[in-house]
């Protein structure tokens, strides 16, 4: 959870340090300690969190956490790979009706069931990805969007299996997930061992390309990239983090219902991703408490909400389009170059 | 110097439409020479490029790398063979460092695209560097690619050519927009890759000078097809394309 | 089938079919020139169609026609006033950042239109004399659906003159090809994006206009119509008027032959068709290879 | 260092949020919303969270109104002992997960001892799980999903509408009195999501329990919102159904009879559909005389003293005559209040005890809350379209008006035991 593109003064990550997206500070024995430090003291401060807060908030956060790893998994196509997708609630859909469905029609265990919605959702995005990708920027986005609709049609009308508008509803989460805090912490579980996954495969030789492919596409082919290839690799592996994010949603909801896979759904990611800095890892993740606490107050005591939403939407993509986390590090990074500029002249 | 042909073009056509951008070109370069491609805007040397590296499908004709059909794969594959190119247009990968940018060059060569769970890339500090320093860009190395000068992004361009460890190596106007002295740190890095390393480079050019300062063999394209083809000297000794070409351009 | 029904459900197709071809008109123009996919244009459609009911009330009988006039005029104007407020900034940047902006500006709009008209349903009448309908084939044919395809048939032969027979026409689409000529060549750039802008907003209002007397003015149909007009764009290609015809023609056929064959699949259908086009001509039937 | 300014900037937003979150809702956390108006400034919170924008937003919207009527009713009288209410309100956007998380919102932050029901049946059921998981009772008085009282039944919560099975059965006796043993043909159309089928379903059961001699000839399932039915519309059309029996409501119906009308289907066809007040009062002339309309509470065949002074109120705050969704409201929020006089306190426990087999006066009459499933015994109203307008408000009203009694349309507790597993 260590956000490699910091800037850090020292000599040995300068590299990253001038990059947005640079990769490999912690690979090197200096900036080890500083990487296991920060995911350390995130978890122990959710952890903390989970204990300070009552029900209300506790199960707040509970779906806080599944839009955190939902908004990290779709970072991994928008920010990483630069894909706009509006088609990611397929998978947090077809996550959160795994569990659902295996619980309604064939009584499956929920445990069983929670671990299965990921690669129920990677299997879908293999066929989805194949199609989508042939088609580029925004007709790539348009036909995830086409995709989106689809799932969300289908689940509406098929009702005989999905149970239709009115979604699957029922004791199919553990009692043990139900209690508050026991849910919460597992799903934080969950969330840490996400994040550091995908937090490995940003800063891995695969994410390097993927970054490569996003820069330049022709360059990276003419150096030896099979593009298409690569962009459907990191398609199937945001859709099973996205679905490993509805089946995370459902300890929350305990149901699963057709606008989880509306485009709409899909957009809300998005939002996350830009409030928080598309440019930077965690960016998603903080997007996501945002948004979440924002939108839960705002609809609560603003009746012109979507104004509100609408307007700060607008100003943010309009004015601040590195989002929360971006500008922060941007602003720390110039300083640091100044003050480093200083001390040269000393010299 | 071995006299193996290394690329061998036979009857190449690309049509856009009716019009012919490259018209029954025949070409056959030597392994280890410096191979130069000349000729007028428009003469289809930047059509011949993409043809030879795949960006582009001929619409006839055979091409040949070292032995294998290279005509109609795509980009990614003909680069796997070993033949790299660096882009006449500036082609680089802006927001990433120069490091940066070789290293994932170097994954590419060492067929670890997909590898998503080791520090693999890391590990290629050394390696990336050194294609860095061969072309002079070592105090740049953790710059972002976009903020270098025109003249070192397209010495970045060889370098990420360089990473695929090519056997051919493909500049279309190296020395394009450059000023003389970066033009001719150009010459001397071109000239210095082959001697080091045994590289075959083909490279289409505008100015005269370089191009027989340092080619051992010179095709001449006009209109799509080829009008002279042998040595160096030996084409700069033929009347016809000096008067009829080469005059007019100098 | 027999022929009356032939007859039914070929104005059924052709109906469809003119009114999602004004609204995705207008989508595709402004792709054409301003490269950027308008979600607000739900919007425009949605005012056209409440700024209808607002004048019916106010003028009776005679409101339509004044309506059909005035309306996708203002609409136009609120059009220059995204333009050149929001949209003229947004030119440079990335497609995401264009997309979310009218997005942002649909959720605006759609509560202004709340605060404006309220939450019921409104609608207006038809015009008498385009009231009803006559029997031709032993089928029934309203007037009204007459109209609204005599409409969109003027709209497309409009812009079709407009873009291929006129000067404005080739300056639109140098925007795109070639902006520096274009600007040498003494052009106000920024005037055309503003006024290619204006005319599809306008576009979008005459359809909100055209179908109020047929359909329920409500909050939610600027959402809902933005999907549909999507879909009809993508598949005949973004930017190509004649794509935009043949893409609605089709989404009209495959969505009469549905219902009448597979009546609970075909609402599944356009999506899977929309796939289907996407994934054999990944730039839609009519459209340019993006570069 | 930089990693730790991003370290803190994340720590502060993480607890920051949900700290403030939780620091609005003041000290007491006790999750437990049935003790929560007791000690306090003398006033009392319900709260609804109900569709406020889109295509649905004016169920929504006139239900609240409903709500908020029946609060100031009870305040001008002196509030529910001795106590003012207050009604808290949130736009839903139906989204389950919305609609859950506000429920959950009022009951632990604005300690909301009652919860009265949204819109859509996916957020009802989704707040069904939260009332009974804070032990609150939530009153269903627009959602009339039959699986709320079957299938997800819990103590807690109550329908106050009649349910999907009641009303097409209302309309199938309606119809069958009508055709008698004649052969008809039917076509059906309804909005493509479970209550569309579910409705469509029910009616067809209905016409064979009652055996009309039937034969379907098309059944279309047109988008829910579809702003555009042509294609829908011809394929119904070129059918040639004797009735049609149409399942949309709000602004489809509306655009569907608009629609149909241009092809002069109400000449040969009788359409059967939920013309309520709001689509009659939005087509004005043009609603076709002869179809058959079914209402839930249309307050002009309700002829108690009650309902006309509600109707004049209401019309008087909110300028429109009230919608079948205010007028359920208003007498589920009565049905509420009459349970927590009965037991002297707003304490869940006790007020759900009061209500299985009581019979509260409300605005629709005298309304029994049947034990089995807490279904307010209502009835389903049918009628005829009337050719001209009612001169007293404007709009075309019923004629022969038929009120469906609710054991003649309702199923029976032991087949309601037996749905609830």
């Amino acid at each position: 959870m260590s956000s490699g593109k910091s800037p850090v003064p020292t000599a040995s990550s300068q590299e990253e340090a001038r990059v947005p997206t640079g990769a490999g500070a912690a690979a090197r024995s200096s900036s080890l300690a500083r990487s296991v430090a920060t995911p350390v003291a995130l978890t122990v401060l959710m952890v903390a969190l989970g204990f300070a807060v009552g029900g209300n908030t506790l199960t707040t956060l509970e779906e806080v956490l599944a839009l955190v790893v939902f908004a990290t998994a779709t970072n991994l196509l928008l920010g990483q790979a630069g894909l706009v997708s509006f088609g990611q609630a397929v998978f947090y859909g077809i996550g959160a009706y795994t569990v659902g469905l295996g619980w309604l029609h064939w009584h499956l265990s929920f445990w069983l069931t929670f671990f299965l919605a990921p690669v129920v959702s990677a299997l879908v995005a293999i066929p989805v990805g194949l199609v989508a990708l042939r088609a580029r920027r925004l007709y790539f986005a348009l036909s995830t969007l086409a995709f989106s609709e689809l799932a969300y049609q289908l689940a509406e009308s098929r009702y005989d299996f999905t149970q239709g508008a009115n979604g699957v509803f029922g004791p199919f989460v553990p009692s043990v997930l139900t209690d508050p805090i026991k849910g919460y912490l597992f799903l934080l579980a969950v969330t840490v061992v996400s994040l550091l996954l995908m937090w490995k495969v940003t800063r891995s030789p695969f994410g390097l390309v993927t970054r490569a492919i996003r820069e330049n596409r022709g360059r990276a082919q003419a150096l030896g990239v099979n593009v298409y290839r690569h962009q459907l690799i990191v398609f199937v592996v945001s859709g099973f983090f996205c679905g490993l994010a509805g089946a995370m949603f459902v300890v929350y909801s305990q149901s699963a219902y057709p606008e989880l896979l509306d485009w709409t759904s899909s957009g809300t990611p998005i939002f996350m991703a830009v409030i928080g800095g598309m440019g930077t890892f965690l960016g998603p993740a903080l997007g996501a408490f945002i948004y979440q606490f924002g939108h839960d107050e705002l609809v609560r005591y603003v009746s012109d909400w979507q104004l509100v939403l609408g307007g700060v939407l607008l100003l943010i993509v309009m004015f601040w389009p590195d989002g929360v986390l971006g500008s922060l590090t941007k602003v720390k990074w110039s300083q640091w170059r100044n003050s480093l500029n200083k001390g040269g002249s000393d010299e | 110097m071995s006299e193996k042909a290394l690329l061998v073009a036979t009857g190449l056509v690309r049509a856009f439409g009716g019009f012919r951008a490259v018209d029954e070109v025949d070409l056959t370069v030597t392994e280890g020479t410096i191979h130069s491609v000349i000729g007028p805007n428009g003469a289809g040397k930047t059509t011949l490029f993409r043809l030879l590296t795949g960006i582009l499908r001929p619409t006839s004709g055979t091409l040949e790398f070292d032995g294998a059909q290279i005509g109609g794969k795509p980009p990614d594959m003909v680069a796997r063979l070993g033949l790299a190119q660096a882009f006449q247009t500036t082609n680089i990968f802006p927001r990433m460092s120069v490091l940066e940018s070789v290293r994932a060059a170097l994954v590419s060569r060492h067929h670890r695209t997909r590898d998503m769970f080791s520090w693999f890339h890391t590990r290629l500090t050394g390696e990336a560097m050194d294609m860095i320093d061969r072309v002079g860009l070592t105090e740049f190395a953790d710059e972002e690619s976009q903020t270098l000068s025109h003249g070192d992004q397209r010495a970045l361009e060889v370098a990420l050519a360089l990473a695929v460890q090519p056997r051919l190596l493909l500049l279309d106007e190296p020395t394009a927009g450059m000023s003389p002295f970066e033009s001719q740190r150009m010459v001397s890095l071109v000239r210095a890759l082959s001697r080091d390393m045994g590289l075959t480079v083909i490279l289409s050019e505008h100015d005269m000078d370089t191009v027989f300062g340092i080619s051992d063999e010179v095709t001449v394209m006009h209109q799509g097809k080829v009008i002279a083809d042998g040595p160096a000297a030996e084409v700069r000794a033929n009347d016809e394309v000096m008067s009829i070409y080469l005059g007019s351009e100098a | 089938m027999s022929e009356s029904s032939i007859i039914t459900n070929l104005i059924g197709i052709l109906t469809t079919a003119s009114t999602l071809f004004m609204v995705a008109a207008g989508l595709t123009l402004v792709f054409g020139a301003l490269r950027l996919i308008n979600i607000a244009h739900g919007s425009f459609y949605m005012y056209g169609a409440y700024l209808a009911t607002t004048l019916a009330a106010r003028l009776g009988g005679a409101g339509f026609w004044v309506s059909l006039v005035i309306c996708p005029l203002v609409v136009a104007a609120m059009g220059v006033l995204v333009e050149v407020l929001v949209l003229r900034r947004l030119y440079r940047r990335e497609h995401l950042t264009q997309l979310l902006a009218t997005f942002a500006l649909l959720l605006i709009f759609a509560d202004i239109a709340l605060r404006l008209w309220g939450k019921s349903v409104r609608s207006i009448k038809a015009p008498s004399a385009l009231n009803g309908h006559f029997q031709f084939g032993g089928a029934a044919v309203p007037v009204y659906d007459l109209f609204v395809i005599g409409v969109a048939a003027l709209v497309a032969i409009g812009l079709w003159a407009l873009m291929s027979r006129s000067k404005l026409g080739w300056r639109v689409r140098a925007v795109v090809d070639d902006p520096e000529v274009l600007a040498a060549s003494g052009t106000n750039v920024p005037l055309i994006l503003t006024g290619v802008f204006a005319l599809g907003a306008m576009l979008a209002g005459l359809s909100g206009v055209v179908i109020a007397p047929e359909q329920a003015v409500q909050p939610g149909m600027d959402a809902e119509i933005i999907v549909a007009a999507f879909i009809v764009a993508v598949i005949g290609g973004l930017g190509s008027i004649v794509g935009a015809a043949i893409g609605s023609l089709i989404i009209g056929v495959v969505e009469t032959l549905g219902a009448v064959w597979t009546p609970s699949w075909a609402s599944t259908f356009i999506y899977a068709l929309m796939i289907l086009v996407l994934a054999i001509r990944p730039w839609g039937l009519f459209g340019e290879t993006e570069r | 260092m930089m990693h730790k300014n991003i370290a803190i900037a994340v720590a502060a937003t993480l607890l920051l949020g949900p700290l403030a979150a939780c620091s609005s809702s003041g000290s007491s956390g006790d999750g437990n919303g049935s003790g929560g108006g007791s000690g306090r400034g003398g006033s009392v919170t319900i709260g609804e969270s109900t569709s406020l924008s889109g295509s649905i937003a004016n169920l929504g919207q006139t239900g609240l109104q409903g709500l908020q009527l029946a609060a100031a009713d009870m305040n001008a009288s002196g509030g529910l002992l001795g106590k003012k209410i207050k009604v808290v309100s949130a736009d839903d956007n139906a989204q389950p997960a919305t609609g859950a998380s506000e429920a959950r919102s009022m009951i632990t932050k604005n300690h909301a001892v009652a919860l009265f029901g949204p819109v859509s049946s996916a957020v009802a059921a989704a707040q069904e799980q939260v009332a009974a998981q804070y032990k609150v009772p939530i009153f269903f008085h627009t959602s009339n999903d039959v699986g709320l009282m079957t299938k997800t039944f819990t103590p807690y919560a109550f329908q106050d509408v009649p349910n999907t099975m009641m009303e097409p059965r209302a309309v199938a006796d309606y119809l069958a009195k009508k055709v008698g043993n004649k052969q008809i043909t039917i076509a059906t159309f309804a909005p493509d999501y479970s209550f569309g089928h579910d409705t469509v379903d029910g009616f067809l059961q209905a016409l064979k329990t009652l055996h009309v001699n039937y034969k379907l000839v098309k059944q279309e399932f047109p988008p829910l919102g579809a702003s555009n039915i042509s294609s829908y519309l011809s394929a119904l059309v070129s059918a040639h159904p004797q009735y049609v029996f149409n399942a949309q409501y709000g602004g489809d119906l509306v655009a569907f009879t608009k629609q149909a009308a241009q092809f002069g289907f109400f000449k040969d066809t009788t359409v059967i559909a939920m013309y309520a007040y709001a689509p009659l009062a939005a087509l004005g002339s043009s609603a076709p005389a002869g179809a058959i309309g079914f209402d839930r509470a249309p307050f002009w065949e309700i002829k108690t003293p009650e309902m006309t002074k509600f109707v004049s109120e209401f019309k008087a705050k909110y300028g429109k005559y009230p919608t079948e969704w205010a007028i359920l409201a208003y007498s589920a929020a009565q049905e509420w209040a009459y349970a927590v006089k009965k037991a002297g306190s707003f304490d869940s426990a006790k007020v759900i005890k009061e209500l299985p087999g009581a019979s509260v006066p409300t605005i629709i009459g005298s309304m029994t809350v049947r034990a089995c499933d807490h279904q307010s015994e209502v009835p389903e109203y049918v009628g005829t379209i009337s050719g001209t307008a009612d001169p007293k408000f404007g709009i075309h009203l019923y004629n022969d008006g038929f009120t469906a009694p609710f054991k003649d349309i309702s199923l029976t507790c032991s087949e309601v035991k037996a749905l609830q597993k």
